[in-house]
């Protein structure tokens, strides 16, 4: 994989890093609140999935959608902005965290209600097919998400009429307190495909080359025209479901990684010998952190020096300074705008 | 150019006009194609405009519903069928959280072009399953628009009305109503969808109905004409907006007002209606506003209580008496 | 398999479709209204599946359930009155045609809803496997009700917790007017059980031996626990869906075959010609229309004669003939009753 | 003996002591198991019972919802916990055609004990979609009943009695009420679950209200004390069947009516309030009843605009005083 590409990973990851943990600094400080889901230890399946795709394709994702927002190029200000329900945020302060739209990126919203993404996607993808564009839908979704039964019914419309959807599940193995076992009687998320004749591969989610690559062929093999498709990311959060969630239910050595001060560092060797979050993703040295592991590799075939990821950092570090300071200086909606906006559609129509 | 047509025509010429304008709109639900719709609202349309514009669903309908919206998201206007109502309880998510709220939660910048027919009401003995209502939970819902239209010429014009809004709306079309016969002028100047019309005008009490309901509201104005009882007729045609100015005016006049739901009384649409014009015509009001509405018991199948569950011309004209004779004593 | 066993098939059968063809003709007439949805063809689904349980089994079905009502032993009489909406009907007349309940006789119920048997049967399965019970459910759909998502869900939910419940689908291979193919990605139903590692089979609907055998087998292993099962029994309906459907989305030929005075005999070899239900029914004669075949093959082992068989409808006449005139002359419940029907539960508690 | 509790711990001792007394009864839902509930209500169950009566699920709100009325129809006394109301709009179809219909249909053959518990509300910036509300839908449905506890008292009582009741029941628990703390005798006779109670009484006008919205009509009485006004504040306690007498008995004394409600005021629950008051109480008030109520748009995720997108306390002070000197002003 060529030099360039790879660096933007590294970029792209340490961002989408740096972004989650300002945005738990915020919180903790009181300056953002609701629900907040954050995405470390993901990091791989984002980037190297959406780097995969065209701006001309379509995402639709969850309540755990910050960094793919933010892999899709919308602006780090304006999502934070969104996390502080400020007029600038990307839908205006009116979604917040777990609804993340741009329109112009064909962002096509976080859902938080689990298993939204399923119809979304698919009616996406039935406009694509309605107008004969080569553009695909990219769906997110968990492995809890799997179990509702829009999953079962939305997979099946695909199939049936071969909808250019490219389902993505980040297999985390957890329904927030809920191991995958305890929730689903076939723990391959990727062998349900085959109930809609869906082809379907479970990959290594600590691995962003490995996800850019099945990603890219997956999208493809779908703009050809082959239908829909099924791709299961094994990874794993590093920190609870959300802000709210301590995490208790999972098992000491665990929890116990993640009480230091750098999640980033702390957390791997502990983590993975504990958690390993797949038996493919073993196979990637599960002892590391998904962002140092790219770090590691890049240093060892010379695409970077210490001092590049440095560089990096401090960059990113930056963004987020005049992300949060952009998001706190930020104007509120007003209350009028508010209920002009809920009413805009109705256009000419005056409804008294 | 009038011409008389069945309800199911009048939607089915509104579907096929609309087809015809606009390679946007397209049809799906369980049935709408090869079979041509359970009530035949449907006809003809797949063999006219092919399966991508007319899709036979399987039996998912929170999610073909969830579909509609994600195509609507991208500038299609859907149609989506809902076979008949009582299955949109399954649909509710995709309704409610997706088609009412996207709009809103994406800072305006997704409108939901999305229009869902849904055949529904209590018919002819289909048990308490196939008997749901479901006005009130759908009027609660910010962001969605009803539309009940009670005549072929409405059941035409607010459908094609329907399609060429910006907003989610809901048709919802009585089960018993696709075999009554109406004259219908395909090219009028339709009324806003949201405008109630006075069905027959009247002076001493004013009764608000909506869908089937206006044909007993009308058959007790009859039947009340003949005790000397003059009774305004109101077809609301819309129940989320209310034309409460409509109501206002009648009740301005008639100082009392009954309305007639098949609904249970309890917590249906009626109530939002009794409620708000007591608020705005208080004053105005010689008595209570009072409901006729279905019993709040689950429809039972047998044909005479199923029959007697729901609200008849009879019963209105029980109320609207009842009512005026109240008056004459206390005044 | 035993002579007697046999015999009592063949009179099930005949039982079976008699009621549905009277029930047809009461509603012809007036005497009967609402949607009717009625079952011949699948006779031997009803009859095989039913018989291979124990009275201590309980039995989900849907809106087309007469017939596994009368399988079940409930008094002819009680479900035709029910369908004349009388207070001696099964559900007092408060149900009708497709709400038949049975609590002496486990029939717990036909739902008009598609896909709600499965939660309704995880349910029981739940209560019985809480009480340590060799006890069975029988769960029953057909193949357009594999698509709502409660399939999933609830299929998902049995395997997890080993439910003893028997899935028994009636593909029929219809969904009103949506053929399984426009219906369905994957049409072999059996298949989509792997999703939750749920063992399946498919079978030949048309051949109420091997019906019997198969739910036997099936039901032996899931008291032994093992956990749930899944059959697809491939069949075919004669009439439309339901009265209300004159079934013109099938092709003429199939027409053609019902457009006589007996559906029994006349429907019989074009149908099947033109619409072979499934590769392995065809494998049994498929120009035999369901009951003719067991007839004949009684016939030729030697187990009745042309007038033990003429005897039965005989007998069978007289039943449906004492039905109707009890369901005609039996009372309406009063308003009153109905209504302290809808509020008895509150039992002590006086809710104003 | 009473002991200071917070609201959760209310309902954790509620479910343990139902289950340490009746083998039949089981906890159902996500995360209710080894998470120990997302408010801690079901916290130590699991350990205490075992898997087999604490049931984590998977995300599959209607079936295992379904699940929960399958196993009620064989004697087994479930208590499904949806996570929070939002994700209800899944269970619909399980609640309202399963739950509520089947004691009907089957011609009384088959009770539903079935109780269903609902965190929800609007809480802190949970966004448009975690902010559902849904008494209205409830209410219009016959054969379920609803209690809505606002203290903790309640919240052990009334889950108790529900519990124990054979009817099917919806308890609305708002999660800001979670942490709230409050005297509970555990063995109290508790009153019946659907009586409503006068949490403080008054003179001039009587404000009806439920869940958390009673403490911003008790804060609301307390600031109009300081205006010399006296009102009565009720806790409804139970949305279905309504507590029409307590209600009345308040209207007679003060003549003046206010509804409280969080939910969108169009077709909300106060709908049936108002409705049923004015036609009950139509000649004791002095004026229309009047509902304070959430705006008829999403919620929005902006802290400012999602507070100002419902009522507070002072929303209802204006209202009361509104009312009262129209009162002086016309008489
Ligand atoms: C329908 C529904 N049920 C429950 C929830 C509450 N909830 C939010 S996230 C979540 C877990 C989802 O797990 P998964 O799909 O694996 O995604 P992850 O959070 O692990 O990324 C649950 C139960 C919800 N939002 N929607
Ligand atoms: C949720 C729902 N959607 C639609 C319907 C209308 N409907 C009744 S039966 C039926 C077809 C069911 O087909 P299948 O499951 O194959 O059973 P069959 O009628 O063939 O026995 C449909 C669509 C319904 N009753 N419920
Ligand atoms: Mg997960
Ligand atoms: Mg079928």
């Amino acid at each position: 994989m060529d030099h360039e590409r790879l660096q933007g990973f590294l970029y792209d990851m340490l961002l989408a890093r740096a972004f989650e943990e300002r945005a738990a600094q915020e919180y903790t400080q009181g300056h953002i609140a609701g629900f907040l889901h954050l995405y470390p230890g993901e990091e791989a399946v984002a980037v190297g999935s959406i780097r995969a795709a065209e701006p001309s394709d379509y995402i639709v994702s969850t309540y755990r959608e910050h960094v793919h927002a933010l892999i899709r190029d919308i602006e780090p200000k304006k999502i934070m902005a969104e996390l502080y329900g400020k007029s600038t945020g990307v839908s205006r302060g009116m979604g917040g965290s777990m609804h993340l739209f741009d329109k112009e990126r064909r962002f096509m919203g976080g859902y938080a209600i689990v298993g939204e993404t399923f119809p979304i996607a698919a009616g996406i993808g039935y406009s694509i097919l309605y107008r004969h564009l080569p553009e695909v839908v990219l769906c997110y979704f968990g492995d809890g998400a799997v179990n509702q039964g829009t999953f079962h019914e939305s997979l099946n419309m695909a199939a049936l009429w071969k909808l250019p959807v490219l389902f993505i599940c980040e297999n985390n193995h957890y329904q927030i307190g809920t191991e995958i076992h305890r929730h689903s009687a076939v723990v391959d998320v990727y062998k349900r495909a085959a109930s809609y004749a869906i082809p379907a591969e479970q990959v290594d989610g600590m691995d962003v080359e490995q996800v850019y690559a099945h990603t890219h062929s997956a999208l493809d093999r779908i703009r050809a025209g082959g239908g829909p498709y099924l791709l299961e990311f094994q990874t794993y959060r590093y920190r609870g479901h959300s802000m709210a969630d301590p995490g208790a239910y999972r098992p000491p050595a665990e929890v116990r990684a993640f009480g230091g001060q750098d999640p980033i560092l702390l957390a791997t060797r502990e983590l993975a010998r504990h958690n390993p979050p797949s038996k493919s993703a073993q196979a990637s040295d599960p002892a590391m952190d998904v962002i140092q592991q790219h770090i590691d590799k890049g240093f060892a075939a010379g695409h970077w020096q210490q001092e590049d990821v440095a560089t990096m950092k401090a960059q990113i570090q930056q963004i987020l300074d005049e992300a949060v300071a952009f998001a706190q200086s930020s104007p509120s909606l007003s209350m009028d705008d508010a209920v002009y906006l809920a009413n805009q559609n109705h256009a000419h129509e005056v409804l008294f | 150019m009038d011409e008389n047509l069945f309800y199911w025509q009048a939607v089915n010429i509104a579907l096929d006009r609309a087809m015809e304008e606009d390679p946007d709109v397209f049809v799906m639900g369980e049935d709408v194609g090869l079979y041509g719709g359970t009530y035949r609202a449907t006809e003809n349309l797949m063999a006219k405009y092919g399966e991508l514009r007319v899709r036979d669903t399987p039996i998912s309908e929170n999610s073909f519903t969830g579909l509609g919206v994600g195509a609507a998201m991208t500038g299609l206007r859907p149609l989506i069928e809902i076979m008949t109502l009582n299955f949109a309880l399954l649909a509710l998510d995709s309704i409610v959280n997706l088609a009412a709220k996207i709009p809103f939660m994406s800072g305006g910048q997704f409108p939901v072009p999305l229009t869902i027919r849904m055949p529904g009401g209590v018919a002819k003995q289909l048990g308490a399953q196939h008997s749901q209502r479901l006005e009130h939970t759908l009027m609660n819902v910010p962001g969605l628009r009803i539309a009940v239209p009670f005549t072929p010429q409405d059941a035409y014009g607010q459908l094609r009305q329907a399609i060429r809004s910006n907003d989610p709306i809901i048709v919802l079309e009585h089960d018993l109503l696709y075999f009554s016969k109406g004259a219908v002028d395909l090219d009028a100047q339709a009324p806003p969808m949201h405008r109630a019309i006075v069905r027959r005008a009247g002076t001493d009490i004013t009764c608000a109905a909506y869908s089937l309901m206006v044909a007993e509201a009308l058959a007790a104005a009859e039947t009340l004409k003949e005790s000397g009882i003059s009774m305004e007729v109101i077809d609301l045609r819309s129940l989320s907006p209310i034309d409460w100015k409509c109501l206002q005016q009648s009740v301005e006049k008639t100082h009392h007002m009954i309305i007639a739901e098949e609904d249970s009384g309890f917590a249906g649409a009626g109530a939002e209606l009794a409620a708000t014009v007591q608020e705005r015509c208080f004053y105005s009001l010689d008595a209570p506003v009072s409901r006729v509405a279905g019993m709040n018991i689950p429809i039972p199948f047998n044909a005479a209580l199923e029959s007697a569950a729901i609200p008849h011309a009879a019963d209105i004209v029980v109320a609207a008496k009842k009512m005026l004779l109240e008056r004459s004593q206390t005044s």
